[in-house]
């Protein structure tokens, strides 16, 4: 599936970008070769959704979830928000523009309904949490304290709200005071979210880890926007969104690799771009312990486990590799 | 890098998904031909027996572009089933409608759905199917589907289009009655209007299925809500994914912001609050 | 030409990204219809090249440079430079990964050789600006402002140098000092081409406009990379490099737009990902009162040509639009 | 958004560019055919009058990828010329090789080129041909040229193959001796000693001519050097453009960073600085 061209070919080559595989049967039970370990939490294997790509309701309709390393759900706040108004996406050459605004049925919702049900799908779950204000993020942290989540990922880099939200998670003063505040409320491995539309990924990252939280992810999405040829006006109606899909790719290598190299051993999630084993593979060489897939999974509902069932493949003929993984040891 | 064996691969997909009790993936299908059928208007007809066998009504598919670089999903409703056929409609607007028109019998395209939710056709009743320009599609597989009901269901069909007439011919086979009208003449509430002692005079219950430009859709709920004929109406919304997983696509209801490719795209009257 | 299929079409539809054009004949001499003008300074139409992305002795074989509105040169430094090492480039999807490191004969040689060649083939020529320090772009500067060159730009923005370049382009202070300091040096229209690898690029762009200069351009390069499958390690010898093309194209529309809505009245080239008329065109309702094509000339020589042609086309149906350009008025 | 609306362009933009006093752009070729030369080898014949008439030996094509997200150019060097007929061949190494080898004839690919400097041919000599692996196709073409000439000129090739000997059969029509090894039996520096007799005898001077991997031409480099035998290397090197636009392509050379695309592929040994 996904050959380049509209052509009668018997053998045809996969897509770059999209990246389907019609030998990889998804559905089929797999026995996972290679797990690694962030933060003490094991996962099944190095892949994970990324936040906001994945609803259980869409997407547990197409696989199983238990077979991901984990499902990072969409970003939860202390009520329910109703996000950005439409239109909220618009393409770009190998992406896609969004500005959903962190539209999510709050945490009581979710502590009742998404994560029980993920739970008992047996998933291994990471909270990806959202607030407005250190307040915000207070209330969904101290809600989940006791919850079933594996993990905690605070989203302090989305960059389709109005307050808080970004502007967080680029001062590094403000974030070290927010992240501190939330370590002390809870045990939960912790990870921060990190935004790539900084001058200094690195001082961000140090702020982070001197505040205590157990791993990073990066990267969220970088700001940019569509206009409309016709009209001149902005596609997407909150006028900039967060660009995502492989067009990012090389950055969020470059972020990964930059924070790796001033932290060598801090639990890192690479995010951005990911569509196959080969593009999960190039993370882990930049630093990363583990991935998250996003926008592969909107064109592709499958793709996560495709590229879960990849990487497990190209790890077998990288022992040493895959040995670090399992150890949970950064490099 | 992956390389993909199989000339047409929607059969093993679609085993596979059924074994595992999930739903069928992005899969390539086979196209089976491209015809012009009006100005910038094509038909396209795909192989893909899951759909062929499970689509309803208002439901739609994505299409995906064979160039990596236009990426989102283009979603189509289904305007028609036959056999293991599945036929779209639609215009050339932008890149992907374009390259989709330059396909040939025998070429290759990837596909995912059926996706959404369809039309609520469980109610026997006279059907009004209310269709503006590309807004026809799913009308016509709505009149396919009635047109085999043993029951007194009965398909009218009340279509606008610009100039050509284009879907006229495909819905005269399923339909009890068929008017039309091009903007030169006035728009589907003129024609409505004509039509309403008709409508109104017979002893079945109307049911109005409507599908257009939103402010048609938004006239026609007005239309039919002041004459308490019950209406259902398909969306269209800009789309990240289409099943449901991104929640980019909504729509602001009473109830607040639906997504059109999940909790629709058909809304009542009454979902949308068009009726106030 | 640029079907997306191998296909026998007699129909096919232009690549998205590489946006090739048989109809477009680049070579048909062509009456431009509608002119732009920056900083006082009149282009021809809002197209030129983007700085490292044309050499004459190159280009120069495909198209009359004369055609567009301006060539803008590779960076030129004080003295020679040997840029990086091999490889210096890596494919990215829908853009690639550059790490040249200003490799340039300097400033001297530009003026005997590339600079006399160009005006006298009736070019408009913007000569990009390169240095490590401050005295670095001073002493080009100095040496540029008694030549032809129709304007300069300053480039402070390049990820691919060791010292100065990029941080020069981050910090408003640094650059504010720099700018001030060369503004004083020259009458000649001045440029700054900022970086995106920054938090907050309005802060920046003021710094500029305070300091005097005339007209911005944006975006230059996104920090990224690439690793090689097999060996695990950096394709680019320096590592990092820069990313461009298409994939950066929504990118730098929010950079130029949202530095347009804070600068009402600066004039604005936009740069990024530009590989056709309709590309170009968002960038000037983005805010930009031209635009220089980059990467795309890297695939197809006279991809500026065609674009700037395909311009001149949508700009016909656009008539107030067209207007502004032709006043050099910014809005 | 741009239509494409004839077949094949060549001949158009080949006679504007002329008419102009330019080189003609990229533009879209027409495949005659593709066909398995050895395991993961293919030949590939595009049709393109314009490098079929100007290429000379060591030029290279920029192949286009029809898949918008894959842009850089993949450079080939040119393998035969035949009529309009340029053939390459490639090894499938990669997304964009795997692409080509899955083209028919009849399609259609963007090509750019002739491009760099060729061979200098100037002198009659014994011209040896020393190749490894996908280094081969330049001198192929070298070959089929140097076969043309009325005057004195010879051509021995020495080829090193990994297993499969696939290039022999095509240089026999155009070398008067033909030599080659695999791996298991050794490399061509091997080869070259072994023949090196037979090469001094002769009364005609020697040119080697060399492509292969690097570390392969820096033997032959210092194998020709230590015997005074002039040698010409054509380089590979990863390129952002491969006309000269961009500095991408840069080899280290005693006179500094030299650009492969445009000052090469075809650099001496003593420009290479590799008779140290
Ligand atoms: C549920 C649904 C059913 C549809 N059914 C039909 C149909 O039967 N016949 C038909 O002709 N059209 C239909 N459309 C509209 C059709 O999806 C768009 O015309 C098509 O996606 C345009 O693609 P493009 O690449 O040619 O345009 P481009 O403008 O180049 O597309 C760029 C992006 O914008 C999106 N987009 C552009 N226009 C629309 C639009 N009107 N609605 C949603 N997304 C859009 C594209 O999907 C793509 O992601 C339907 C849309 C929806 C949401
Ligand atoms: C002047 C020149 C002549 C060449 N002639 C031949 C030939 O006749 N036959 C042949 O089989 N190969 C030849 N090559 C190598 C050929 O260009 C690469 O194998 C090909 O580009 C790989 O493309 P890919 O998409 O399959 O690989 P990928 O690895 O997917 O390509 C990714 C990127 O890396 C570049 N790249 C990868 N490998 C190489 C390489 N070895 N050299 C340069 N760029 C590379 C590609 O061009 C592309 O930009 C030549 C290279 C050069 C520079
Ligand atoms: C539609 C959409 C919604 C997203 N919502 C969230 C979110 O709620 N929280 C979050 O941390 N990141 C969110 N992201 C960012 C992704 O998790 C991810 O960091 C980013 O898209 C880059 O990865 P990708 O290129 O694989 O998509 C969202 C991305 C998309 C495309
Ligand atoms: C190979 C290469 C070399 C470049 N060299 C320079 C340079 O010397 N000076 C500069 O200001 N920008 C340089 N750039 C940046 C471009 O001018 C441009 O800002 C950037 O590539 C984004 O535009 P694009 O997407 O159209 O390529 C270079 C870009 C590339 C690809
Ligand atoms: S398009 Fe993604 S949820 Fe509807
Ligand atoms: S590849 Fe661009 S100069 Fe050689």
């Amino acid at each position: 599936m996904g050959c380049v061209n509209h052509m009668k070919e018997e053998s045809c080559e996969s897509l770059v970008m999209n990246g389907q595989n019609g030998q990889t049967d998804v559905l089929e039970p797999h026995e996972w070769r290679h797990k690694t370990i962030v933060a003490g939490v094991e996962w099944k294997n190095p892949v994970g959704t990324a936040s906001g790509t994945f609803q259980l309701d869409a997407c547990g309709d197409y696989y199983d979830v238990s077979q991901l390393g984990v499902i990072c759900t969409k970003g939860v706040s202390p009520v329910p928000w109703e996000g950005n108004p439409a239109p909220r996406t618009a393409e770009s050459p190998a992406g896609m523009v969004n500005a959903v605004g962190l539209q999510n049925p709050g945490v009581d919702h979710y502590l009742v309904d998404e994560l029980p049900r993920l739970k008992k799908l047996g998933a291994t779950v990471v909270t990806n949490v959202a607030g407005h204000s250190d307040e915000d993020y207070a209330q969904v942290v101290e809600k989940l304290a006791d919850s079933s989540a594996d993990m905690l990922e605070i989203n302090v880099s989305c960059p389709n709200v109005s307050h808080g939200g970004m502007s967080v998670g680029t001062d590094p003063k403000a974030l070290h005071r927010l992240i501190a505040n939330l370590r002390a409320m809870t045990d939960k491995p912790m990870i921060v979210k990190l935004s790539p539309n900084v001058t200094d990924i690195v001082e961000i990252a140090h702020a982070a880890v001197d505040a205590g939280v157990d791993a990073l992810s990066l990267i969220n999405t970088l700001v940019g926007m569509r206009f409309d040829i016709e009209t001149g006006k902005p596609i997407i109606a909150n006028r900039t969104g967060g660009v995502s899909g492989p067009a990012i790719f090389p950055i969020g290598l470059g972020f990964v690799w930059r924070v790796r190299q001033a932290l060598p051993t801090i639990p890192i999630i690479g995010i951005g771009g990911i569509d196959s084993g080969e593009k999960a593979l190039e993370y882990l060489y930049a630093g990363a312990n583990a991935v998250e897939v996003g926008a592969a999974s909107l064109i592709d509902p499958t793709a996560p486990v495709r590229v879960a069932r990849e990487l497990d493949d190209l790890l077998d003929s990288r022992p040493d590799l895959a040995a670090k993984l399992a150890n949970g040891q950064t490099w | 890098m992956s390389v993909f064996m199989s000339t047409v691969n929607t059969d093993i997909i679609e085993q596979r998904a059924s074994k595992a009790g999930r739903k069928p993936g992005r899969r390539t299908g086979e196209v089976i031909s491209v015809s012009l059928m009006s100005q910038g208007v094509y038909q396209l007809v795909i192989r893909d027996p899951y759909i062929a066998r499970t689509a309803r009504p208002a439901q739609f598919v994505n299409l995906y572009s064979a160039n990596a670089a236009m990426m989102l999903p283009r979603p189509f409703g289904i305007a028609k089933v036959e056999g293991d056929d599945v036929t779209l409609i639609y215009q050339v607007v932008g890149a992907g409608t374009e390259e989709f028109s330059g396909l040939r019998a025998g070429d290759r395209i990837d596909v995912l759905g059926p996706l959404g939710k369809p039309f609520d056709l469980d109610t026997p009743a006279n059907y009004v199917l209310v269709g503006g320009g590309l807004g026809v599609p799913p009308l016509l597989y709505a009149a396919q589907t009635l047109s085999g009901r043993e029951d007194e269901t009965q398909v009218t069909s009340v279509f606008g289009y610009r100039d050509d007439r284009f879907a006229d011919e495909t819905v005269k086979p399923y339909a009890s009655k068929v008017y039309s009208i091009v903007n030169a003449e006035g728009n589907v509430i003129d024609l409505l209007n004509d039509i309403e002692q008709e409508l109104t005079a017979s002893d079945s219950r109307n049911v109005i299925l409507s599908c257009g430009p939103t402010p048609m859709m938004k006239a026609v709920a007005g239309w039919a809500s002041k004459r308490g004929i019950p209406a259902q109406f398909s969306l269209e919304s800009r789309m990240g994914c289409g099943y449901g997983a991104c929640v980019a696509c909504v729509v602001d209801t009473p109830q607040g912001r639906l997504k059109v490719c999940k909790d629709g795209p058909v809304f009542t009257t009454e979902q949308l609050g068009w009726d106030a």
